[in-house]
């Protein structure tokens, strides 16, 4: 019940790239250490975790969209948007490869052949912030894939981990953050085969719920998180953050 | 709660506007649903049936394995049925995962259980009642299981009912094993599912609604059947 | 209708140190008879002495608690809720069930069990609602009679098979006068013919015209096991002279 | 299958173990739905009763109705809850979303019709026995669906069990409204969910087989109750 | 027992132009008599003449198809399913149901309906299983019980309310020789104290003993209402004569 909730408890609506890399459940202990608030993540797609901010549900935003984002902040729901850390997206795909995009290193060049082969290609399709960079990307190689019933582009209407698990058995292609990536434990027909790309650059940003919109919000304590993840402790953390050895996410400089 | 108001609109939108892939996503739904309820039925009833009448050692045992099949987590269960069907699985070779098939092997293997369950009840009730005459007369084994069920068609019907809900609001397993995928596996629930997370609450309840007015169809239709095989009987 | 060729002989009946407890309660103590083809046997005896629960045992339904050895596989019945009575008995159950059909599928039902062919069942069915003049009722839902006609149709059902032995647990009780006086002829019919009659009763005018022996129970003991004679004349027990007089309470 | 050996494992692992995240999840599970399934009880049956008994106009409507309640899909009654406790919904001001309080309102309603669809075959079922003679006795309203509920005792087990499975193996309601939130709100079932979409199918099997085993302790206990109640009344 | 307040005044019954439809099937047909207080009227006809029927339509179980304006208002049914029965009636239905616990609490089930309190129900309960001679059986689950038991403790339970008006229907049908002939006695007794009693029965000899006015039934229809030995010496109809030589099939 609410009255034996302690006193500074944050609500923060996050994607489920960050829960299930485990990164989040590195991080916060660390800021409930330094200032006694406790954060509790509730990872949704990125849609839903925007509209759960917009409602006041939430205190606090760390998704991975910017122009959602940004958007959020110019209609008044949110205080102010800080750039927090990127990772990548990657491209991955079965082992032997059929369209031949290992190691290609541009993504356009690689998506193109994906399409000129017709391998399938699995799609969240949920407008997360995965599927909105996968569009771009799209875009950017010229193609306007569209889903049919046969087709080889398919949308799995489905979290990161159910996309991967498609694409894992089927097989195909599939775009995901290095993140989830890496933690992923069902990959064994699956190879990472390109990254580097600039346009692959996957930004996570920051953003307290507006108390004029939502009097209950916690937005002082939310505002110590923003401060925090942004601060040179938060982004040592993040920068530390490690699964089998590898950096997952890297502070982005002030 | 503007959204409600929201909801129906969009309800309305979509079914007035005959959108082609609402048209398919509904008829997947009910083509799977109502597929998966005929093995279900022939699976649970007579095995439900068998349990409330046979007597033998573990029977009680069998009374708890049963009704704990109504507490199987669908989720456990679309990743069995994904162990099962998925390529390194002993049915790998169907290629049935992420196709059609796969839900309604999903959905089987879901209601089968609550079918049995419940039926166990319907038919334990009722043979009280005919257990002596029934013996009397000589009916044995699937023959007295043929005859009770035949005497209970009525209560069966909520038991059948009770697994067409379960298996066209069902979306853990539908999500494993048929991955949701547009044109091909997406049902309501998962359509449903895929609205929410994309935060389109509104959509996703018209959806619902949708989803609602199907069953109530199917339960209208059902009740309707009976009623009339009650009058004929009479 | 010939007897099917599995149909061991039922008769004689012999029944040795019976013991029957039904949650913890004595039912039948010790009970011990022969069971002859030939004469009708009524059993007799207050409410509650063991008279259904006796025709159960001896019919399959029930498991008795205890049987000495000897006699053990005279009296075959099948565990409480398991398998079915023997063939080439029927019983009338003292509140019979009929089921959720019309009165001739309820005749026809048993028929079927023992694999008569489809006319065989139909003329068998003819036959029956013809003897037992039920003709008026065939097409009625059997769950839709009065109580007496229930019974009536329970009866017929029982005999529609042709037992070897027929356990009739107070087959008149709704009858009304006339329908009773054809049952009680058609009892005498069907003792003649070779069929075995085991029934109870709470008339006594009526266990005086049917019955040839009576076994009187009392608190779950065979009291008595005499010519019906004997028994209606000078009962042997105090009990039975007391029944008689419808001075019995308990 | 390899992947069941490794689940089985991995199961035992975290029973033996007695890993404290694991105890605290099977506790709230365990809690939040037998709580959930207090209120649906207190609804479902008397709802259930009154419409198997109860004779009005529009009394087969009333029973689609009900029926129809089964097939409320959970996503879409995890939506009205979560529009009914979010912060700008009628109930905001409780702060219960995202809280166990939650989990139980959701889980109420979404067994709450279950229970009272199944039970008003339950009662149906007894009714035509009992209907003359409480009539007679002058059992009416409240009074003849109490003494129902007695007489059917045995077989509403059934009907709560059914309850039970369909809360303790529910996630789409729990996502929602309980969020899933690590240590405060996640339950068996969205932790099986968490992780499924990490991958980690092993790892969600062995929850999944605890959460048997603990909905197998349930089945057990409320059977062994039964057995006792039986016997005392013998 | 005082009776409640509410309790309208149900006698006389008269009940004009009745007609009972089931299922298509005409059931009762148009018929009309009076019940006054005092005499013990009993209902005499084949199977299926519609004795339990008249008997549930009256008790207010039924609702009629059909019942002339005038007396509407007089007999009280609830519609089928709706309501219960009137207050200051009881009925012994032909097959009794008894409730799922001890003979006890069956015959303190209708006394709490009627607000009694703990101890005065406490009391009357012992009263009644004394009269009902049903003190070994208190404690007894009901359900288990032989059938005469459970129908001793149906007419037991009708008759604690101590209503005006007791409806039975085959009250003895299962009753051995010794509870017929106490039944008998409490049926005497229960009239000299002003309860109206209506009753049927298959035993002659009963309704002899028993019956002060006679309802002949024959189809659905009321063929004779007289004086009982008006009835037993010279019946008016041809069926009443029929039907007491046991010759009446149908
Ligand atoms: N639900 C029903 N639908 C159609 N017919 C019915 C229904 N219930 C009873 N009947 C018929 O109504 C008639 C009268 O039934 P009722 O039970 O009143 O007979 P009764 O005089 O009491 O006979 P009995 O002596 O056997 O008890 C019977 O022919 C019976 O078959
Ligand atoms: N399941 C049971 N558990 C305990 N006692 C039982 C059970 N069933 C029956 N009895 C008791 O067994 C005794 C014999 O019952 P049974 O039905 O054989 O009597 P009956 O001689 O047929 O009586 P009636 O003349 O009333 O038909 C009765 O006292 C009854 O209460
Ligand atoms: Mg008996
Ligand atoms: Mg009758």
């Amino acid at each position: 019940s609410p009255s034996a909730e302690a006193p500074e408890t944050l609500i923060m609506a996050s994607t489920t790239s960050t829960r299930d890399s485990g990164l989040l459940d590195d991080l916060l202990p660390r800021f409930e250490a330094e200032t006694g608030i406790a954060v509790r993540v509730v990872a949704v797609g990125t849609g839903r975790a925007i509209d759960l901010a917009r409602r006041g549900d939430a205190d606090v935003l760390f998704v991975h969209h910017r122009p959602s984002e940004l958007e959020f902040v110019a209609e008044g729901f949110g205080l102010e948007r800080l750039p927090v850390m990127y990772n990548d997206f990657v491209l991955v795909g079965p082992r032997e490869d059929p369209a031949g995009v290992r190691e290609l290193g541009d993504v356009a060049a690689a998506l193109a052949n994906v399409a000129a082969n017709e391998v399938p290609f699995f799609s969240r399709g949920d407008d997360s912030g995965t599927h909105k960079a996968e569009l771009r990307l799209w875009a950017a190689a010229s193609v306007e894939p569209s889903a049919g019933a046969s087709g080889w582009y398919r949308e799995t209407g489905a979290g990161m981990g159910a996309t991967l698990n498609t694409a894992n058995q089927t097989p195909g292609y599939a775009l995901t953050d290095r993140g989830t990536w890496i933690a992923f434990r069902n990959r064994s027909g699956l190879d990472l085969l390109v990254e580097g790309d600039p346009l692959l650059r996957n930004e996570y940003g920051v953003v307290v719920v507006n108390p004029e919109r939502h009097p209950h919000v916690k937005a002082a304590a939310g505002k110590r998180l923003a401060d925090w993840l942004t601060s040179d402790a938060g982004r040592a953390a993040i920068a530390a953050y490690r699964v089998g050895g590898e950096a997952l996410f890297f502070p982005i400089e002030r | 709660m503007a959204e409600l108001t929201e909801a129906f609109r969009s309800a309305l939108g979509l079914i007035v506007g005959l959108d082609p892939d609402l048209l398919e996503i509904v008829s997947l739904s009910l083509r799977v649903s109502l597929v998966a309820l005929v093995p279900s039925m022939l699976l649970g009833i007579p095995l439900g049936a068998t349990v409330a009448i046979a007597r033998f050692p573990g029977r009680g045992f069998a009374v708890v394995l049963l009704n704990l099949g109504m507490a199987l987590p669908p989720v456990v269960i679309g990743l069995l049925v994904y162990l099962l069907l998925s390529r390194s699985g002993p049915l790998g070779d169907l290629s049935l995962l992420f196709t059609p098939g796969a839900l309604v092997v999903g959905q089987t293997v879901l209601v089968t259980p609550l079918v049995a369950a419940l039926s166990r009840q319907v038919f334990e009730d009722h043979w009280t009642e005919y257990e002596e005459t029934l013996r009397s007369l000589g009916a044995r084994g699937a023959r007295a299981v043929a005859t009770l069920i035949f005497e209970a068609r009525h209560s069966l019907l909520t038991v059948l009912l009770a697994g067409f809900g379960r298996a066209i609001t069902e979306v853990g397993v539908a999500i494993i094993v048929g991955g949701n995928i547009n044109h091909l596996t997406r049902i309501m629930t998962t359509a449903i599912a895929l609205e929410t997370s994309r935060g389109d609450l509104p959509l996703a309840l018209g959806l619902g609604v949708i989803l609602l007015a199907l069953s109530l169809g199917v339960n209208v239709l059902a009740l309707a059947a009976q009623q009339a095989v009650r009058r004929a009987e009479a | 209708m010939p007897r099917p060729e599995a149909s061991p002989e039922i008769l004689p009946l012999r029944v040795e140190g019976l013991s029957l407890t039904l949650g913890g309660k004595p039912i039948l103590r010790d009970v011990s008879f022969e069971l002859e083809a030939g004469p009708c046997s009524v059993i007799l005896g207050p409410n509650g002495c063991g008279k259904s629960m006796l025709l159960r045992v001896c019919h399959g339904l029930l498991a008795p608690t205890e049987l000495l050895a000897p006699t053990e596989g005279r009296v075959r019945w099948c565990g409480p809720g398991a398998g079915e009575a023997e063939r080439g008995q029927a019983m009338v159950l003292q509140r019979p069930v009929l089921l959720r059909r019309r009165v001739a599928a309820n005749l026809e039902y048993p028929l079927r069990l023992r694999g008569l062919a489809p006319n065989e069942r139909r003329d068998r069915v003819a036959v029956v609602l013809e003897r037992a003049s039920l003709e008026a009722l065939a097409e009625r839902p059997a769950r839709a009679l009065s109580v007496g006609e229930q019974q009536r149709v329970a009866v017929a059902r029982a005999w529609a098979v042709e037992p070897e032995v027929l356990w009739l647990d107070e087959p008149a009780s709704a009858l009304d006068p006339g329908a009773t006086r054809a049952l009680e002829e058609t009892i005498r019919r069907i003792r003649a013919s070779g069929t075995k009659v085991v029934m109870t009763t709470h008339d006594l005018g009526q266990a005086r015209r049917l019955a040839d022996e009576v076994l009187f129970l009392h608190r779950g003991r065979v009291l008595e096991k005499t010519a019906a004679e004997t028994f209606f004349e000078e009962p042997q027990s105090e009990e039975g002279r007391a029944f008689l007089k419808g001075e019995l309470l308990t």
